[in-house]
């Protein structure tokens, strides 16, 4: 026992890495900032991409957004690996225990016809704007500045592709357990005149060079289908009979709280930033509203179909949300 | 020096530990003709040609349900080919 | 054989003679003698004597060698070709070009 | 009320996999498909079919996060119960750090690249099977850099040489040739790079360049190093998988890939080669407790299980071994020795120690290598070992000339003669450019439009970028101090060393009461 006692006193020399006392004095990192901070090579790149001649491999000209210090954005839910990988392996047994549950007691075919197609038609196929979403967010994770940022891009990257996974096994379950609800979604997808818009929309933002207009763009169609479909219609639903719509619906609307963390953390740096904080209050003033009539555009027919099947003010609600999306965008940047 | 995707070794290395035991008894109970080796902190199996991992005979020994997804915590390396992962049996084998 | 790329591809070489001025980088390769476990590497002015470069460079490099003997006879060689250098000779009269290899043998 | 078939059947892992995974994507209509994917053809490869991909893991969401969230549960036990119980202190000998300093400098960014690069690929390869895959890379290599940041910061508390590593993997001479292979495969097609990185580098190399490390500090008592170094491998079992799964999918969708392929087989082996040359000293010279000789790992890992096996497997499609392997052969036995011994005179401008090696190492180097060690490089020791009795410690008093290629320093002999250092010459656009080796110029001259660009380290001190114009002014912009570099013996850590362990002595502990 005095064996060990006597070895505890040993005063380490030094309490972390250079880096992280220069930024941030002399004080234990966590492991976060451990994990985090000015990981993304700075300088001396050897080469240039192949495949892109005009930047370095990383490079703060891939998008028009910038923050003087990168760092100076930290994710408020300090999510390194670790703690990231806990907390989804705990989201995804929480999935499980909810479909468990359903298909337990048969709820999904209980659920009223009209809900029912809502799940079908409508939720189902968001697996494929998810899966966008995932390839949108990996372009972020590549071409953002700075690992604060780019960790965040990553992760959410893999969380997208985690909810298009549980809306495919939602389309599974509501398939009596089998795929061919998904052979329909896809179907629907592709050819649904409802959700051609969110179609269109996920394929131009493809092409979204700019990774930081890229995230502004998907930001904005997130707000408004996530809070149409498991905020709205979570409520609608549990009026409507179908709380099953509700249990499916309660996962991605926590996701989704979790995630906008790191996003609204990342607006407030870019427009506190004291050196580029103007133009970047300008860029996301302008992208936004752009985003936001493009995407009011895709989601009204979304809506005017919910609208369809259950009636529950699904278009008043886009508007809505479109409207609270204006009034905090001009909070921040006026 | 040409040889036989049926005799060519296949193999994996197995971090050395109380849990993994029981799989790396598995796997020689299931491979006739392999070798098992000791090195610093890892079990090396080789076998000719294939070697096989089956859920039933891991369930067996460990006396527990193992899917064959935990072998992900037991394995460090291996040379082949995965030709075949699914809720039964992991395969390791050469192609040609 | 030309790189494959997406636009043009062309950016100057990162060690090209015009970033160091009036001077020039050389090579010295000491064969026969592992000591020096790799070639070595100066700069050095273009009109830079080979007696200048011997005392002032190459010597104090090469005394790390406990065995070394500045006046041992030596076999020089540039583009594969033995070079008789003198003292009063510049790098450039001797035809010392940037990133040259000069070879150096000592003769048992 | 529709009614489900009661008690439906479970899909199968593979049925699941395919549903949640694989049928994600569809066939854009409202911009062109080359639009989406602008990078997947410019290298010339043809793929017909993105469905014929397989991935035999058939991972979902869930289960990585289950599997995942378990392992580092068990790793970062570890690493806190380590640094509780100072166990540190329980190591072979703190020259061991070298090899973990070497990794943190040199590796560790590695991965982190990795992660950027597969996150590309998550989003530029036109399937959505080897996107998954990639995206599991990822942050899997995410993974990997965090942990063994985590595991290697507690020895940064108590020894030097680990303390800057990130600005130094960007400056340092020798850390030049990791990152420059790195940068050469990012700024490569996506194609390029799964066959540089997946296959080559994680499937070809991987177990040479990681087992090695991860069995020493197993010997040497680096417990968290271990449980890092196995758990990394664990994911690293996948990424072998992608890697294999490439070259295969890749060979089979059009005989035109094969040459390409082929291509990049050679300069990505050769490449990747050049760099596990710090492995070879490391196992031989670094580890206070040896593992097994470069030569023995190269004969298993890469010879047996490489030539004999995968190569034997991969002729089916017509892929025969990497050009230049003859030569990186033929270097086994001479290869570690030439590059401690030059790591031994360079290492008081580098964050790590050296230090000469006792007569008990030497009979080990002697052993493992009957042909080579006696006959050529014990001399060179013998010499040093009078050098030293003199006072002297060799260090070189300069600066050396580099491979234009892998940016080693050009130590390496001819393929058949091991007492001539090897040299190559080029010229591109009337400038001359050396290389150390076939292997290495070949790759030069296959693409110099991309090797004129490299950040030699020792062609920047000269043109002043890396601080000033001495020695001192260089080690300060690679923020080296005091302890960090030159000889173990009588550094900071061996002092240190030596006192915690009179410390930890019982004898002590009365005397203090």
């Amino acid at each position: 026992m005095q064996y060990e006692l006597r070895t505890q006193v040993i005063d380490p020399p030094r309490k972390t890495f250079d880096h992280l006392v220069k930024r941030y004095g002399d004080r234990p990192a966590s492991r976060y900032e451990e994990g985090t901070i000015d990981i993304q090579a700075k300088e001396n790149f050897h080469y240039r991409p192949l495949w892109d001649p005009e930047h370095e491999i990383y490079d703060e000209a891939f998008s028009a957004f910038r923050l003087t210090d990168p760092y100076s954005f930290t994710d408020p839910r300090q999510y390194y690996y670790a703690p990231y990988v806990t907390s989804r392996a705990a989201m995804a047994d929480a999935v499980a225990a909810t479909l468990d549950y359903l298909d337990s007691r048969d709820l999904l075919s209980r659920l009223p016809d009209a809900w029912s197609s809502v799940m079908g038609e409508l939720l189902v196929p968001l697996r494929h704007y998810e899966s966008g979403a995932q390839m949108v967010s990996c372009d972020i994770a590549r071409f953002g500045f700075g690992t604060t940022i780019t960790q965040c891009a990553a992760y959410a990257a893999f969380d997208r592709i985690g909810n298009a996974q549980a809306l495919s096994r939602v389309g599974i379950a509501l398939g009596g357990g089998t795929a061919e609800l998904l052979g329909d979604a896809k179907t629907r997808w592709v050819e649904d005149a409802s959700l051609q818009g969110l179609r269109r929309l996920v394929e131009e933002l493809f092409l979204e060079k700019d990774w930081g207009k890229a995230l502004v763009r998907l930001d904005v169609a997130d707000r408004l289908v996530y809070s149409l479909f498991f905020a709205h219609l979570d409520d609608a639903a549990i009026d409507g009979g179908a709380g099953s719509y509700s249990l499916v619906a309660q996962h991605l609307s926590s996701w989704f709280a979790d995630h906008r963390k790191w996003v609204d953390a990342l607006y407030k740096a870019w427009v506190a930033d004291p050196e580029t904080g103007a133009a970047n209050k300008g860029l996301l003033a302008s992208s936004t509203a752009e985003a936001l009539d493009a995407a009011l555009e895709a989601l009204r027919p979304v809506a005017a179909r919910v609208d369809e099947l259950v009636g529950a003010g699904a278009g008043a609600s886009l508007e809505s949300t479109a409207t609270t999306i204006r009034e905090t965008v001009a909070a921040l940047t006026d | 020096m040409s040889t036989t995707a049926a005799t060519r070794p296949v193999g994996v290395d197995i971090q050395e530990s109380e849990t993994n035991r029981s799989v790396v008894e598995a796997i020689e109970a299931t491979n006739e003709g392999c070798t098992v080796q000791h090195m610093p902190g890892l079990v090396r199996i080789t076998a000719p040609g294939r070697l096989v991992v089956t859920r039933e005979s891991v369930e067996e020994r460990l006396g527990r349900e193992w899917e064959t997804h935990e072998f992900q915590l037991a394995i460090v390396s291996y040379f082949g080919h995965i030709k075949e992962w699914d809720d039964d049996e992991i395969v390791i084998a050469w192609d040609h | 054989m030309a790189v494959n790329s997406i636009g043009t591809y062309d950016f100057p070489s990162r060690s090209r003679q015009e970033l160091y001025g009036d001077d020039q980088l050389v090579h010295v390769w000491f064969q026969e003698n592992m000591w020096f476990c790799a070639s070595a590497c100066f700069r050095a002015p273009k009109a830079m004597t080979w007696g200048d470069f011997w005392n002032g460079l190459l010597v104090p490099y090469a005394e790390e060698d406990p065995d070394f003997d500045p006046g041992a006879r030596r076999v020089w060689t540039l583009h594969g070709e033995v070079i008789e250098p003198r003292d009063d000779q510049t790098l450039e009269e001797i035809g010392v070009e940037h990133k040259d290899v000069i070879g150096m043998r000592v003769l048992a | 009320m529709t009614i489900a078939p009661k008690a439906p059947r479970k899909l199968t892992m593979k049925q699941r996999y395919e549903a949640l995974t694989r049928d994600l994507d569809w066939e854009p209509s409202y911009v062109e498909t080359s639009e989406v994917f602008p990078y997947t053809e410019f290298e010339g490869i043809k793929i017909h079919d993105w469905s014929k991909w397989e991935d035999p893991f058939r991972l979902t969401v869930d289960a990585y996060t289950k599997y995942q969230a378990e392992k580092d549960k068990r790793l970062y036990a570890v690493l806190d119960g380590f640094a509780q119980s100072q166990g540190h202190l329980s190591l072979t000998e703190a020259s061991y750090l070298n090899a973990m300093k070497l990794f943190l400098q040199g590796v560790t960014p590695l991965e982190y690249q990795a992660h950027r690069n597969f996150a590309y690929l998550a989003r530029h390869l036109n399937g959505p099977g080897p996107r998954f895959a990639a995206l599991c890379q990822s942050i899997d290599e995410m993974r990997h850099t965090q942990t063994e940041i985590h595991t290697l910061s507690n020895y940064n508390k108590y020894y030097g040489g680990f303390h800057n590593y990130l600005e130094q993997h960007d400056r340092v001479w020798y850390l030049s040739v990791p990152k420059s292979f790195f940068d050469d495969a990012l700024t490569a097609g996506p194609f390029e790079f799964l066959i540089a990185i997946g296959f080559s580098f994680e499937y070809l190399l991987t177990n040479l360049l990681f087992v090695p490390f991860m069995s020493g500090a197993s010997f040497n008592g680096d417990l968290p190093t271990m449980t890092f170094g196995f758990s990394a491998q664990s994911d690293e079992s996948r990424h072998m998988t992608l890697g294999l799964e490439a070259i295969k999918f890749l060979l089979e969708q059009d005989e035109a890939n094969v040459p390409i392929v082929q291509a990049w087989i050679d300069k990505w082996f050769w490449r990747g080669y050049r760099v596990t040359a710090l492995v070879a000293q490391m196992l031989d010279y670094m580890l206070p407790r040896k593992v097994m000789s470069w030569k023995e790992a190269f004969e298993l890992y890469f010879e047996e299980q490489m030539l004999g096996g995968l190569f034997q497997d991969l002729a089916f499609y017509g892929i025969t071994p990497p050009k230049h392997v003859e030569h990186a052969i033929a270097e086994k036995e001479v290869l570690s020795h030439q590059v401690y011994w030059t790591l031994y005179q360079f290492s008081h401008a580098a964050a790590f120690t050296t230090t000469f090696p006792d007569a008990e190492a030497q009979s080990w180097l002697s052993d493992n290598y009957p042909g080579t060690f006696d006959k050529l490089y014990k001399p060179l020791w013998d010499k040093e070992a009078r050098n030293l009795e003199a006072g002297g410690r060799h260090f070189v008093r300069g600066l050396p000339q580099l491979c234009q290629v892998c940016q080693i320093p050009m130590l390496f002999t001819e393929p058949d003669d091991p007492t001539t250092i090897c040299q190559r010459h080029s010229e591109y656009r009337g400038e001359k450019f050396q290389t150390c080796s076939d292997g290495c110029q070949w790759i030069f001259e296959r693409e110099p439009e991309k090797y004129v660009q490299a950040w030699l380290p020792v062609h920047q001190i000269y043109q002043g970028n890396c601080g000033g114009p001495t020695v001192p002014d260089v080690l300060a912009w690679y923020g080296i101090q005091e302890g960090d570099g030159g000889e173990y013996k009588g550094s900071l850590d061996a002092a240190h060393w030596a006192r915690w362990h009179d410390a930890a002595d019982h004898s002590h502990i009365g005397s203090e009461a």
